[in-house]
């Protein structure tokens, strides 16, 4: 068991949910302040877009970041060589796109992520069939390869999946991208139960949790969430790190509340 | 669905679903006599199949060979593209979904599947760029004559390559009614191999044509455009099995095989054209149709087996060959044809197809539509 | 040459011989085999006939008649202009002739006219109105681009009819190496009846696949535009021999059989739109096809006698037709043949066409052409 | 024999070389005062057309008068209707294409133009083979109907207009339309003889007959020349009428000159 899954379960052992925030690598000149307030708001762990330039899961929100991260001239190795040089009390985990992984061999890829403190990954278009090659590179090197489980995933599936994942389940809460959403799509909390029943590995969901409320809602039939597209949204319309720490405190207490 | 280190099914989870609901829905419907009888009167009495292969008289007595040209710039729409679209319009009804979801770069996909639609009563979401909208706004035009719904993509580049994203992501919150209706030999599994089935039909019409027009039967070389690949795919499926040697042509400034790595994108693994970060390139390229980084999964397996063979050619080589195709036989080709011609001029010059050889040559489609760009550059 | 008291032959003395050289030749031609046998391959392996024809589908189901299209859009250069130009191609070649003269409208006989001499390795030249040639700016190059001159013409109106006089004077001072290649059932002896003859295939590749098509074998309705008429004299060809009804659609505003008097014009005799001086006027119509102020003679003949019956169409109606063919079947035809598909649509409505009918329309050509037209409409 | 014909024989007879003029009818508020020029220049008959829309026979000097006139309203009736007023020396010839003549029948039209004082009709688009109806109304009303023959006309058919032709016989004197040429077409002179050969009648020479020296050329070998192109050019420049009596006095001189 690895740095990212160990921490998973340890959080929920102790009755807290978990809280997931992500940001995209690079998008300002001094992003990882984001990383620092996004700890100090209560993050259990802190997912890292690396940015691609044909993000076919994510909503305008996040293509808008990874468009204007990669238009800085950001790169994967700038984006690791920065995180090297944090000491965050909270695992890190990298979501990027199958194209960046493979790029220079999974190996190298794992082996980097590795060097620069990082404890998960997560990569959406690759799916459980296509995994064995970088499940085994990301073992080599004591990364936690986190797979996505989605509404449309059939029993047979989800099983194979809740296998194979490592550090957590990502439950994919709706048929469709990122993005910020009214309200918490339903079609989650039947995927998170099912997901609960076949394995015991924590099960955060993602996708759409966009408010306090919503972060308390999922909490309740899952151990955690995973908040992208709302925060990206106020970090593309200039909010500082200070203005993003407010805004997961808020999903902070109130995961908190329901876990009381 | 696999070629060799090629192909696959790299979507999000939530795909998965409807990429195998596809994939069984084909592999029932291909065995189905019933659906090819469907499809084969579509193809007959719709679209104006059989093509004509027509033999290049006059360039063939010029270049001392015997070109032969398969004419799918007769076909309905102007291009091979019909071939792939109802076949997709069928299986989908055939699913009981009732919207096509489509990506287009130049136009061509999208007023195929928007023909497709209105003949069988479905509707269609049309994913272009917002660039290729400004630059080919006559297609545009047609599509929503056709009744489809064009939906403009201001993502990235704004290009082909964007309304693939985009038209994936739509897929992903429609599969329930939506089906995706690709418009070449790529994307997740079962699409690459599904739309050469779908487009063999020009190979297996060719092979057939040949044997009458030819009195060796079959040609020496088959050769035949490479953007994605499917008139290629098509083409190539009808002569695998015999000693032609099969060329695909790509642009300079879009040579995928030539030019690109190995990498994954739009849910395949393939070669594509992409920075040292992994970071997908444009494609620039005269023919709009042929403007994508990536390219058919099968057409990187056929050059690294050595079966197929790639070759590029620049733009300056087509315009020529667009002129001397038109004047020398009377036929106005698609620019993305014209690399098919445009090669064929400058192997026999280099002796790469020595004189007295027998030529194949896939005409993708017609060149109206390119029209204002030839008159822009004379 | 003569359909009652229309037709003949009205030329300047000095096309006399010219007139009587190309009716002997055609005369030889046409009870030549072997000429039979180049022109039918040309017509398949070249054209891509036979041309399809297709069921409309959902149009018949919502009409409540069995609907079938003859497919000429499908042909190659997008129109039946093909069939005509590629017969008087021939016959221009086996007389000795190396330069094609023709005259044209909308640019769809030009663009036929300059493919069919690149094809054969003739020089064409071709009239054009200065108006169309501002109008139809693509066809011009289209024609340049196989190798044709396009000649402008700044008389008169500066449209088709100014056209064909300045073709028929070109070809008064160039009969020893010109051949004039008339677009429609026109002109003098023998052209009318050369080119209907030339266009029959229409007609009679209609009846075979009639035959199989309908129950009835012969449709009860048999329909098609007319400017020239050459598309409906080659679909009659087919039919005149059979109980089936008909009918030429002529647009509103230049109805030369609904509202001409007879008189003579560019060699022949027939109904023309004129003032009550003599003076020829305009047509004016939203299909640049059909802009001609005469009617081919055996239209004239065939309406005096009652064994064709020809109506008219708005250019409102014409829109609507265009744009209901394109959601109901996935064809864009042009506005030529979209005259053919209002009347169907009117004559169903109003129960001139009864419930259970069966009906042959002829779609001349495909819409390409006019979509900037239909751009500025909508 | 009508009045055309009658004066075409005697001139002849007299030695003297027919120089036939032309002018588009209703060019000008006062066209009619371009007939008396030439009548006083020596006129043998004067030619006058009758605008059409459509003259396909000829080259862009007449088509432009022809639009001209058209342009100003002119009609035939308009156009007889002046000459009715005049009372000429010389035999009045009318040109027009068949569509004008035939519009309200053959027979009308003949007796309209024997009203106005008009002796002869050409008509360019109604060869020999469509001509007889026409043929009949004509002689009906005493019009003499001139027929064309072109370089290209076969022996049997020129034996045909020759016999038909009446007043005088038209010889094109080359393959092409009206206009003004630099040289005199050669091919006007085999014709010319041919005619000479086959009949009596007059023969006079059209089409490309620009210059006195052409006139004299022409003259060698026919009866007399017609004159169109060369003198309507200078119509359309804005040549008043003593303008063109002068051209046409030389043309006159050059005839005499022969004929001596």
């Amino acid at each position: 068991m690895n740095a990212l899954e160990t921490r998973t379960r340890e959080t929920r052992q102790k009755g807290r949910k978990l809280l997931a925030p992500y940001v995209t690598g690079g998008i300002t000149d001094d992003w990882t302040d984001y990383l620092r307030a996004y700890q100090d708001a209560g993050a259990d762990l802190i997912e890292i877009g690396l940015p691609f330039s044909d993000p076919t899961l994510d909503g305008p929100t996040v293509q808008q970041a990874s468009d204007r991260a990669l238009s800085r001239g950001t790169t994967v190795d700038g984006i690791l060589a920065d995180l090297a040089k944090l000491d965050p009390a909270v695992p890190l985990v990298t979501m990027t796109y199958a194209n960046l992984v493979l790029r220079n061999g999974a190996d190298s890829f794992c082996a980097a992520l590795r060097e620069a403190g990082v404890s998960g990954l997560i990569v959406p278009d690759m799916p459980v069939d296509e995994v064995a090659p970088l499940s085994e590179a990301a073992a080599r090197h004591g990364i936690d390869l986190v797979l996505l489980a989605a509404p449309s995933t059939t029993p047979d599936r989800l099983r194979v999946i809740a296998g194979h994942s490592r550090g957590f389940v990502y439950a994919v809460s709706l048929m469709g991208t990122t993005g910020e959403k009214r309200d918490l799509p339903e079609s989650g909390r039947a995927l998170a139960r099912s997901l609960t029943e076949l394995t015991d590995l924590p099960v955060l969901v993602g996708f759409g949790v966009s408010r306090p409320d919503h972060a308390a809602e999922a909490a309740r039939y899952a151990d955690g969430v995973i908040v992208g597209s709302a925060l990206m949204r106020k970090v593309l319309d200039g909010g500082r790190a200070e203005d993003l720490r407010a805004e997961l405190a808020d999903m902070r207490t109130a995961l908190d509340a329901i876990a009381d | 669905g696999r070629f060799g280190e090629y192909g696959g099914r790299f979507v999000p989870e939530s795909l998965i679903a409807a990429c195998e609901e596809v994939e069984h829905a084909f592999r029932d419907a291909w065995a189905d006599p019933l659906f090819h009888g469907q499809l084969d009167r579509l193809l007959a009495v719709y679209a104006g199949r059989p093509t004509a292969l027509t033999p290049a008289w006059r360039l063939s007595a010029e270049l001392g060979i015997t070109l032969l040209l398969k004419r799918e710039d007769l076909a309905h729409t102007g291009s091979h593209k019909i071939n792939n679209v109802l076949g997709q319009a069928l299986l989908a009804k055939r699913m009981g979904k009732q919207r096509l979801i489509a990506e287009t770069g130049a136009g061509q996909h999208g007023v195929a599947t928007a023909t497709a639609a209105a003949l069988l009563g479905m509707s269609a979401t049309v994913f272009m760029g917002e660039r290729d909208i400004e630059r080919q706004e006559l297609n545009v035009f047609r599509m929503r004559m056709l009744g489809a719904e064009v939906v403009p993509v201001g993502s990235g580049s704004r290009t082909l390559k964007d309304a693939c994203s985009e038209a994936l992501r739509h897929w992903v919150s429609s599969v329930e009614d939506g089906y995706y209706c690709l418009g070449s030999v790529m994307g997740p599994h079962p699409y690459p191999w599904l739309v050469r089935e779908f487009q063999r039909v020009i190979g297996d019409e060719a092979r057939t044509q040949c044997a009458t027009e030819l009195r060796t039967a079959t040609p020496d070389f088959v050769v035949a455009c490479v953007g994605g690949g499917s008139n290629a795919a098509g083409t190539f499926a009808g002569f695998v099995d015999t000693p032609a040697r099969l060329i695909g042509v790509e642009p300079e400034g879009g040579a995928a095989i030539n030019s690109g790595l190995p990498g994954i994108l739009h849910g395949f693994r393939t070669k594509v054209l992409q920075d040292e970060h992994g970071q997908i390139s444009e494609a620039h390229s005269i023919a709009a149709g042929l403007d994508y980084p990536g390219v058919g999964p099968e057409h990187a397996y056929l050059a690294d087996l050595g079966r197929a063979e790639y070759f590029t050619v620049s733009d300056a080589e087509v315009l020529d060959a667009v002129r001397r195709l038109a004047k020398a036989e009377g036929i106005l080709c698609a620019l993305e044809s014209a690399h098919a011609v445009a090669w064929v001029l400058r192997a026999v010059e280099d002796g790469e197809i020595p004189a007295g050889s027998t030529v194949l040559l896939t005409l993708s489609g017609r060149g109206d539509k390119d029209m204002h760009t030839l008159m822009e550059l004379s």
